[in-house]
Protein backbone atom coordinates (compact mmCIF):
# COMPACT_ATOMS: atom_id res chain seq x y z
CA UNK A 1 0.00 0.00 0.00
CA UNK A 2 1.09 3.30 -0.64
CA UNK A 3 0.06 6.74 0.81
CA UNK A 4 0.82 10.47 0.65
CA UNK A 5 1.10 12.00 3.87
CA UNK A 6 1.37 15.60 4.64
CA UNK A 7 2.00 17.54 7.76
CA UNK A 8 1.03 21.04 8.01
CA UNK A 9 2.00 24.05 10.56
CA UNK A 10 3.59 23.16 13.54
CA UNK A 11 3.28 19.49 13.62
CA UNK A 12 4.97 19.90 10.17
CA UNK A 13 8.20 21.42 12.64
CA UNK A 14 7.44 19.34 15.54
CA UNK A 15 7.74 15.99 13.13
CA UNK A 16 10.23 17.52 10.54
CA UNK A 17 8.24 15.90 7.91
CA UNK A 18 6.00 17.89 5.44
CA UNK A 19 5.04 15.83 2.45
CA UNK A 20 5.97 11.85 2.31
CA UNK A 21 5.44 8.95 0.60
CA UNK A 22 5.02 6.29 2.63
CA UNK A 23 5.32 2.71 1.48
CA UNK A 24 3.81 0.10 3.86
CA UNK A 25 1.71 -3.00 4.90
CA UNK A 26 -0.55 -3.82 7.22
CA UNK A 27 -1.56 -0.15 7.88
CA UNK A 28 -5.51 -0.13 8.91
CA UNK A 29 -6.52 3.27 10.47
CA UNK A 30 -5.42 7.35 10.08
CA UNK A 31 -3.73 6.17 13.32
CA UNK A 32 -1.51 3.72 11.75
CA UNK A 33 -0.36 5.68 9.00
CA UNK A 34 0.59 8.34 11.89
CA UNK A 35 3.01 6.18 13.55
CA UNK A 36 4.58 4.90 11.14
CA UNK A 37 4.94 7.90 9.41
CA UNK A 38 6.72 9.33 12.55
CA UNK A 39 8.04 6.44 13.64
CA UNK A 40 5.57 5.73 16.04
CA UNK A 41 6.52 10.34 17.52
CA UNK A 42 3.46 11.09 19.99
CA UNK A 43 0.69 12.52 18.39
CA UNK A 44 -0.35 15.84 20.20
CA UNK A 45 -4.00 15.53 21.94
CA UNK A 46 -5.66 18.05 19.20
CA UNK A 47 -3.91 16.54 15.93
CA UNK A 48 -6.90 16.96 13.61
CA UNK A 49 -6.89 14.46 10.49
CA UNK A 50 -7.78 14.27 6.87
CA UNK A 51 -8.47 11.42 4.17
CA UNK A 52 -8.51 12.78 0.77
CA UNK A 53 -9.21 16.50 1.62
CA UNK A 54 -11.99 15.71 4.12
CA UNK A 55 -12.01 15.72 7.63
CA UNK A 56 -11.54 12.65 8.71
CA UNK A 57 -10.96 10.48 12.45
CA UNK A 58 -8.19 8.88 13.60
CA UNK A 59 -9.86 5.37 13.86
CA UNK A 60 -10.84 6.31 10.04
CA UNK A 61 -10.06 2.80 7.71
CA UNK A 62 -7.41 3.86 5.36
CA UNK A 63 -6.91 2.40 1.63
CA UNK A 64 -4.54 2.13 -1.05
CA UNK A 65 -3.45 5.34 -2.71
CA UNK A 66 -5.20 7.38 0.38
CA UNK A 67 -3.77 11.25 0.58
CA UNK A 68 -3.52 11.33 4.54
CA UNK A 69 -2.68 14.98 6.24
CA UNK A 70 -2.26 15.56 9.89
CA UNK A 71 -2.60 19.46 11.26
CA UNK A 72 -3.13 21.10 14.50
CA UNK A 73 -6.82 23.28 14.90
CA UNK A 74 -7.33 25.63 12.10
CA UNK A 75 -7.14 29.36 12.79
CA UNK A 76 -7.67 31.07 9.46
CA UNK A 77 -10.25 34.23 8.56
CA UNK B 1 -20.36 31.08 -6.88
CA UNK B 2 -16.91 31.97 -5.89
CA UNK B 3 -14.33 30.70 -3.69
CA UNK B 4 -11.31 32.00 -4.68
CA UNK B 5 -8.21 31.69 -2.35
CA UNK B 6 -5.39 34.64 -3.03
CA UNK B 7 -1.74 34.81 -2.50
CA UNK B 8 -1.51 38.64 -2.79
CA UNK B 9 -3.46 41.71 -1.04
CA UNK B 10 -6.99 41.74 -2.47
CA UNK B 11 -9.33 44.22 -2.39
CA UNK B 12 -12.65 43.34 -0.69
CA UNK B 13 -14.87 46.62 -1.69
CA UNK B 14 -13.89 45.93 -4.93
CA UNK B 15 -14.63 42.44 -4.90
CA UNK B 16 -17.79 42.91 -3.42
CA UNK B 17 -18.60 45.32 -6.64
CA UNK B 18 -17.28 42.93 -9.39
CA UNK B 19 -19.59 40.29 -7.92
CA UNK B 20 -22.38 42.36 -7.86
CA UNK B 21 -21.92 43.49 -11.01
CA UNK B 22 -22.22 40.34 -12.48
CA UNK B 23 -25.89 39.52 -10.91
CA UNK B 24 -29.77 39.71 -12.68
CA UNK B 25 -30.52 43.23 -11.51
CA UNK B 26 -33.39 43.48 -9.06
CA UNK B 27 -33.70 39.75 -8.13
CA UNK B 28 -31.69 40.02 -4.85
CA UNK B 29 -32.94 42.03 -2.31
CA UNK B 30 -30.35 41.48 0.44
CA UNK B 31 -26.67 41.25 0.66
CA UNK B 32 -24.63 40.10 4.26
CA UNK B 33 -20.87 40.29 3.99
CA UNK B 34 -18.46 40.24 6.52
CA UNK B 35 -14.69 41.22 6.19
CA UNK B 36 -11.41 39.98 7.91
CA UNK B 37 -8.72 42.05 8.68
CA UNK B 38 -5.05 41.55 10.03
CA UNK B 39 -5.03 43.17 13.34
CA UNK B 40 -2.01 44.68 14.58
CA UNK B 41 -2.13 42.99 18.01
CA UNK B 42 -2.75 40.07 19.55
CA UNK B 43 -2.49 38.49 22.84
CA UNK B 44 -1.44 41.93 24.41
CA UNK B 45 1.50 42.00 22.02
CA UNK B 46 2.00 43.80 18.94
CA UNK B 47 2.11 41.70 15.56
CA UNK B 48 4.31 42.97 12.82
CA UNK B 49 3.75 40.36 10.50
CA UNK B 50 1.86 37.43 10.00
CA UNK B 51 2.17 33.95 7.59
CA UNK B 52 -1.28 32.22 6.92
CA UNK B 53 -0.22 28.47 5.63
CA UNK B 54 -2.99 26.38 4.46
CA UNK B 55 -3.73 23.24 2.61
CA UNK B 56 -4.73 24.39 -0.48
CA UNK B 57 -6.51 21.44 -2.26
CA UNK B 58 -8.50 20.71 0.91
CA UNK B 59 -9.10 24.27 1.63
CA UNK B 60 -10.67 24.12 -2.20
CA UNK B 61 -12.60 21.28 -2.05
CA UNK B 62 -14.18 22.06 2.05
CA UNK B 63 -14.68 25.92 1.02
CA UNK B 64 -16.75 24.55 -2.42
CA UNK B 65 -18.60 22.42 -0.34
CA UNK B 66 -19.52 24.69 2.43
CA UNK B 67 -20.95 26.41 -0.37
CA UNK B 68 -22.91 24.51 -1.46
CA UNK B 69 -24.38 23.18 1.90
CA UNK B 70 -25.34 26.77 2.23
CA UNK B 71 -27.21 26.67 -1.10
CA UNK B 72 -29.05 23.56 -0.22
CA UNK B 73 -30.34 25.49 2.95
CA UNK B 74 -30.99 29.18 2.18
CA UNK B 75 -32.24 30.48 -0.41
CA UNK B 76 -29.19 32.10 -1.81
CA UNK B 77 -28.67 33.89 -5.19
CA UNK B 78 -24.58 34.12 -5.11
CA UNK B 79 -22.17 33.34 -2.64
CA UNK B 80 -18.27 34.61 -2.41
CA UNK B 81 -15.53 33.43 -0.48
CA UNK B 82 -12.24 35.20 -0.60
CA UNK B 83 -8.87 34.50 1.47
CA UNK B 84 -5.42 35.02 1.72
CA UNK B 85 -2.72 33.13 2.33
CA UNK B 86 1.13 33.80 2.39
CA UNK B 87 2.68 36.55 4.00
CA UNK B 88 -0.17 39.28 5.46
CA UNK B 89 0.38 42.94 6.35
CA UNK B 90 -2.03 44.31 9.38
CA UNK B 91 -4.67 45.96 7.61
CA UNK B 92 -4.47 43.47 4.88
CA UNK B 93 -8.04 41.99 4.51
CA UNK B 94 -7.71 38.14 5.26
CA UNK B 95 -11.21 36.78 4.47
CA UNK B 96 -14.12 38.37 2.66
CA UNK B 97 -17.92 35.90 2.63
CA UNK B 98 -20.67 37.38 1.17
CA UNK B 99 -24.35 35.75 0.13
CA UNK B 100 -26.82 37.27 -1.66
CA UNK B 101 -30.82 36.37 -1.61
CA UNK B 102 -33.89 37.53 -2.17
CA UNK B 103 -34.52 38.33 1.23
CA UNK B 104 -32.56 39.59 4.40
CA UNK B 105 -32.30 36.78 6.94
CA UNK B 106 -31.56 34.44 4.74
CA UNK B 107 -28.48 36.37 3.66
CA UNK B 108 -27.19 37.13 7.26
CA UNK B 109 -27.89 33.63 8.55
CA UNK B 110 -25.70 32.35 5.02
CA UNK B 111 -22.82 34.64 5.67
CA UNK B 112 -22.83 33.77 9.05
CA UNK B 113 -22.62 30.21 8.79
CA UNK B 114 -19.87 30.26 5.96
CA UNK B 115 -17.40 32.47 7.80
CA UNK B 116 -17.74 30.30 11.47
CA UNK B 117 -17.41 26.94 9.56
CA UNK B 118 -14.34 28.27 7.69
CA UNK B 119 -13.30 29.83 11.12
CA UNK B 120 -13.59 26.57 12.53
CA UNK B 121 -12.81 23.76 10.20
CA UNK B 122 -11.38 25.45 7.02
CA UNK B 123 -7.46 24.32 6.72
CA UNK B 124 -5.51 27.32 7.60
CA UNK B 125 -3.03 28.00 10.34
CA UNK B 126 -1.95 31.33 11.05
CA UNK B 127 1.81 32.18 12.12
CA UNK B 128 2.64 35.78 13.17
CA UNK B 129 5.66 37.81 14.60
CA UNK B 130 5.56 40.00 16.97
CA UNK B 131 8.01 42.61 18.78
CA UNK B 132 9.98 39.44 20.15
CA UNK B 133 8.85 36.25 18.67
CA UNK B 134 7.51 33.94 15.74
CA UNK B 135 4.40 32.00 17.04
CA UNK B 136 1.56 30.10 15.44
CA UNK B 137 -1.53 31.14 16.81
CA UNK B 138 -3.58 28.25 18.54
CA UNK B 139 -7.12 29.58 18.48
CA UNK B 140 -8.70 32.58 16.65
CA UNK B 141 -12.36 31.56 16.69
CA UNK B 142 -13.72 34.61 18.69
CA UNK B 143 -11.31 37.01 16.39
CA UNK C 1 -19.77 56.95 12.68
CA UNK C 2 -21.75 58.15 9.76
CA UNK C 3 -25.46 58.24 8.84
CA UNK C 4 -26.16 59.84 5.74
CA UNK C 5 -29.56 60.50 3.75
CA UNK C 6 -29.36 60.06 0.02
CA UNK C 7 -31.80 61.22 -2.66
CA UNK C 8 -29.73 59.82 -5.55
CA UNK C 9 -28.18 56.38 -6.15
CA UNK C 10 -25.67 55.44 -4.24
CA UNK C 11 -22.98 52.90 -4.78
CA UNK C 12 -22.97 50.96 -1.62
CA UNK C 13 -18.95 49.27 -2.21
CA UNK C 14 -17.96 52.65 -2.96
CA UNK C 15 -19.52 53.70 0.42
CA UNK C 16 -17.86 50.57 2.16
CA UNK C 17 -14.14 51.55 0.43
CA UNK C 18 -14.13 55.16 1.45
CA UNK C 19 -15.31 54.97 5.16
CA UNK C 20 -12.51 52.05 5.12
CA UNK C 21 -9.64 54.42 4.05
CA UNK C 22 -10.69 56.39 6.72
CA UNK C 23 -9.59 53.77 9.65
CA UNK C 24 -6.69 53.29 11.39
CA UNK C 25 -4.84 49.90 9.34
CA UNK C 26 -4.53 47.19 12.05
CA UNK C 27 -7.24 47.89 14.53
CA UNK C 28 -10.31 46.43 13.23
CA UNK C 29 -10.43 42.83 12.50
CA UNK C 30 -13.74 42.34 11.06
CA UNK C 31 -16.27 44.54 9.41
CA UNK C 32 -19.95 43.03 9.02
CA UNK C 33 -22.05 45.05 6.75
CA UNK C 34 -26.06 44.83 4.57
CA UNK C 35 -26.59 45.96 1.66
CA UNK C 36 -30.93 46.10 0.81
CA UNK C 37 -31.52 46.55 -2.69
CA UNK C 38 -34.76 47.11 -4.87
CA UNK C 39 -36.42 44.22 -6.10
CA UNK C 40 -38.34 44.15 -8.86
CA UNK C 41 -41.23 41.75 -7.44
CA UNK C 42 -42.94 42.07 -4.26
CA UNK C 43 -46.23 39.28 -2.89
CA UNK C 44 -46.24 38.35 -6.74
CA UNK C 45 -46.06 41.58 -9.09
CA UNK C 46 -43.70 42.82 -10.50
CA UNK C 47 -42.47 46.27 -9.50
CA UNK C 48 -41.56 49.10 -11.56
CA UNK C 49 -40.53 51.37 -9.63
CA UNK C 50 -40.55 52.93 -6.04
CA UNK C 51 -40.99 56.07 -4.34
CA UNK C 52 -39.45 56.15 -0.51
CA UNK C 53 -40.80 58.94 1.79
CA UNK C 54 -39.58 59.84 4.74
CA UNK C 55 -39.38 61.81 7.82
CA UNK C 56 -36.18 63.31 7.44
CA UNK C 57 -35.34 65.00 10.99
CA UNK C 58 -36.57 62.16 12.54
CA UNK C 59 -35.66 59.61 10.67
CA UNK C 60 -31.56 61.51 11.10
CA UNK C 61 -32.39 61.93 15.00
CA UNK C 62 -33.77 58.19 14.76
CA UNK C 63 -30.57 56.97 13.07
CA UNK C 64 -27.83 59.08 14.85
CA UNK C 65 -29.07 57.27 18.32
CA UNK C 66 -29.81 53.85 17.19
CA UNK C 67 -25.79 54.42 16.26
CA UNK C 68 -25.20 55.71 19.75
CA UNK C 69 -26.88 52.81 20.92
CA UNK C 70 -24.65 50.28 19.33
CA UNK C 71 -21.42 52.23 20.48
CA UNK C 72 -22.44 51.77 23.77
CA UNK C 73 -23.59 48.07 23.68
CA UNK C 74 -20.47 46.53 21.30
CA UNK C 75 -16.63 47.52 21.02
CA UNK C 76 -16.97 49.58 17.55
CA UNK C 77 -14.70 51.27 15.96
CA UNK C 78 -16.88 52.76 13.37
CA UNK C 79 -20.72 52.20 11.97
CA UNK C 80 -21.88 53.97 8.66
CA UNK C 81 -25.54 53.58 7.41
CA UNK C 82 -26.86 55.21 4.20
CA UNK C 83 -30.07 55.02 3.01
CA UNK C 84 -32.11 56.31 -0.06
CA UNK C 85 -35.13 58.33 -0.11
CA UNK C 86 -36.94 59.71 -3.21
CA UNK C 87 -37.37 57.62 -6.60
CA UNK C 88 -35.88 54.22 -6.70
CA UNK C 89 -35.25 51.85 -9.82
CA UNK C 90 -35.50 47.88 -8.92
CA UNK C 91 -31.64 47.24 -8.53
CA UNK C 92 -30.63 50.48 -6.62
CA UNK C 93 -29.21 50.07 -3.62
CA UNK C 94 -32.02 51.13 -1.03
CA UNK C 95 -30.11 50.37 2.69
CA UNK C 96 -26.22 50.15 3.51
CA UNK C 97 -25.29 49.44 7.25
CA UNK C 98 -21.53 48.05 8.24
CA UNK C 99 -19.85 47.65 11.67
CA UNK C 100 -16.49 47.70 12.19
CA UNK C 101 -14.95 46.30 15.57
CA UNK C 102 -11.95 44.70 16.81
CA UNK C 103 -14.08 41.49 16.70
CA UNK C 104 -16.24 39.34 14.61
CA UNK C 105 -19.36 38.35 16.74
CA UNK C 106 -19.36 42.39 17.75
CA UNK C 107 -19.48 43.80 14.22
CA UNK C 108 -22.40 41.01 13.23
CA UNK C 109 -23.96 41.54 16.24
CA UNK C 110 -24.00 45.63 15.85
CA UNK C 111 -25.04 45.45 11.89
CA UNK C 112 -27.47 42.93 12.50
CA UNK C 113 -29.15 45.16 15.39
CA UNK C 114 -29.02 48.32 13.15
CA UNK C 115 -31.08 47.05 10.47
CA UNK C 116 -33.17 45.28 12.25
CA UNK C 117 -34.23 48.79 14.33
CA UNK C 118 -34.13 50.72 11.49
CA UNK C 119 -36.70 48.36 9.43
CA UNK C 120 -39.11 48.58 12.56
CA UNK C 121 -38.52 51.62 13.39
CA UNK C 122 -37.32 54.39 11.17
CA UNK C 123 -39.90 56.72 9.23
CA UNK C 124 -39.16 55.40 5.71
CA UNK C 125 -42.48 54.66 4.05
CA UNK C 126 -42.72 52.55 0.21
CA UNK C 127 -45.05 53.53 -2.12
CA UNK C 128 -44.10 50.59 -5.41
CA UNK C 129 -45.69 51.28 -8.70
CA UNK C 130 -46.50 47.74 -10.20
CA UNK C 131 -47.66 46.80 -13.63
CA UNK C 132 -51.57 47.33 -12.54
CA UNK C 133 -51.40 49.60 -9.43
CA UNK C 134 -49.60 52.19 -6.76
CA UNK C 135 -49.59 51.03 -3.42
CA UNK C 136 -48.08 51.23 -0.18
CA UNK C 137 -46.29 48.67 1.10
CA UNK C 138 -47.99 47.55 4.87
CA UNK C 139 -44.76 45.28 5.52
CA UNK C 140 -41.87 44.70 4.50
CA UNK C 141 -39.98 43.33 8.06
CA UNK C 142 -39.10 40.04 6.54
CA UNK C 143 -37.46 41.22 3.46
CA UNK D 1 -50.72 76.71 22.95
CA UNK D 2 -49.02 76.09 18.93
CA UNK D 3 -48.36 72.57 17.38
CA UNK D 4 -46.25 71.75 14.55
CA UNK D 5 -48.30 68.73 12.93
CA UNK D 6 -47.27 66.30 10.86
CA UNK D 7 -49.18 63.13 8.53
CA UNK D 8 -47.13 61.03 6.03
CA UNK D 9 -47.29 58.62 3.58
CA UNK D 10 -50.72 56.86 3.54
CA UNK D 11 -51.81 58.75 6.60
CA UNK D 12 -51.45 61.71 4.40
CA UNK D 13 -53.50 60.74 1.66
CA UNK D 14 -56.01 59.41 4.11
CA UNK D 15 -56.60 63.23 5.65
CA UNK D 16 -55.99 65.68 3.36
CA UNK D 17 -53.02 66.93 5.52
CA UNK D 18 -49.36 66.96 5.18
CA UNK D 19 -48.33 69.55 7.54
CA UNK D 20 -49.99 72.07 9.65
CA UNK D 21 -49.49 74.51 12.42
CA UNK D 22 -52.53 73.83 15.00
CA UNK D 23 -53.68 77.00 17.39
CA UNK D 24 -55.80 74.87 20.21
CA UNK D 25 -55.81 75.12 23.53
CA UNK D 26 -57.28 72.32 26.14
CA UNK D 27 -55.20 70.16 24.33
CA UNK D 28 -53.69 67.11 27.07
CA UNK D 29 -52.86 63.94 25.19
CA UNK D 30 -51.13 63.35 21.07
CA UNK D 31 -54.76 61.90 21.24
CA UNK D 32 -56.27 65.02 21.20
CA UNK D 33 -53.88 66.60 18.64
CA UNK D 34 -55.09 63.98 16.16
CA UNK D 35 -58.77 64.52 16.85
CA UNK D 36 -58.49 68.38 16.69
CA UNK D 37 -55.97 68.50 13.56
CA UNK D 38 -58.25 66.09 11.69
CA UNK D 39 -61.80 67.68 12.56
CA UNK D 40 -62.20 63.98 14.60
CA UNK D 41 -61.68 61.56 11.48
CA UNK D 42 -61.12 57.67 13.00
CA UNK D 43 -57.51 56.87 13.46
CA UNK D 44 -56.24 53.29 11.69
CA UNK D 45 -55.86 51.18 14.44
CA UNK D 46 -51.47 50.78 13.87
CA UNK D 47 -51.29 54.83 13.28
CA UNK D 48 -48.15 55.76 14.70
CA UNK D 49 -47.04 58.85 16.39
CA UNK D 50 -43.76 61.02 17.54
CA UNK D 51 -43.14 64.09 19.53
CA UNK D 52 -40.10 66.31 18.52
CA UNK D 53 -38.93 63.55 16.73
CA UNK D 54 -38.83 60.51 19.06
CA UNK D 55 -41.71 57.46 18.97
CA UNK D 56 -44.42 58.49 21.23
CA UNK D 57 -47.86 57.18 22.33
CA UNK D 58 -50.98 58.35 21.73
CA UNK D 59 -51.80 59.23 26.07
CA UNK D 60 -48.20 61.03 26.19
CA UNK D 61 -49.08 64.59 27.00
CA UNK D 62 -48.31 67.82 24.66
CA UNK D 63 -46.47 71.11 25.22
CA UNK D 64 -46.65 74.25 23.26
CA UNK D 65 -44.23 74.45 20.42
CA UNK D 66 -43.96 70.32 20.35
CA UNK D 67 -43.96 69.01 16.56
CA UNK D 68 -46.19 66.14 16.36
CA UNK D 69 -46.14 63.77 13.72
CA UNK D 70 -48.69 60.82 12.50
CA UNK D 71 -47.98 58.04 10.34
CA UNK D 72 -48.11 54.41 9.53
CA UNK D 73 -46.16 51.67 10.26
CA UNK D 74 -42.61 51.96 8.81
CA UNK D 75 -41.39 50.13 5.61
CA UNK D 76 -37.68 51.20 5.07
CA UNK D 77 -34.63 49.26 4.50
Amino acid sequence: MQFNVKFFASLAERTGLTDITLDAHQLTTVADVWDRATDHQSRPANTLCSINLVHARFEDHVHDGDEIAFFPPVTGG
Amino acid sequence: MAVRLSGVVFDPWQELSQQAANLPKGKHGACASFVGTMRDFNLGDTVQSMTLEHYPEMTQHFLDNTVAAACTRWDLIDCLIVHRYGDIRPGDAIVLIAAWSPHRAEAFDACHFLIEELKARAPFWKKETTDHSTRWVHDSTAD
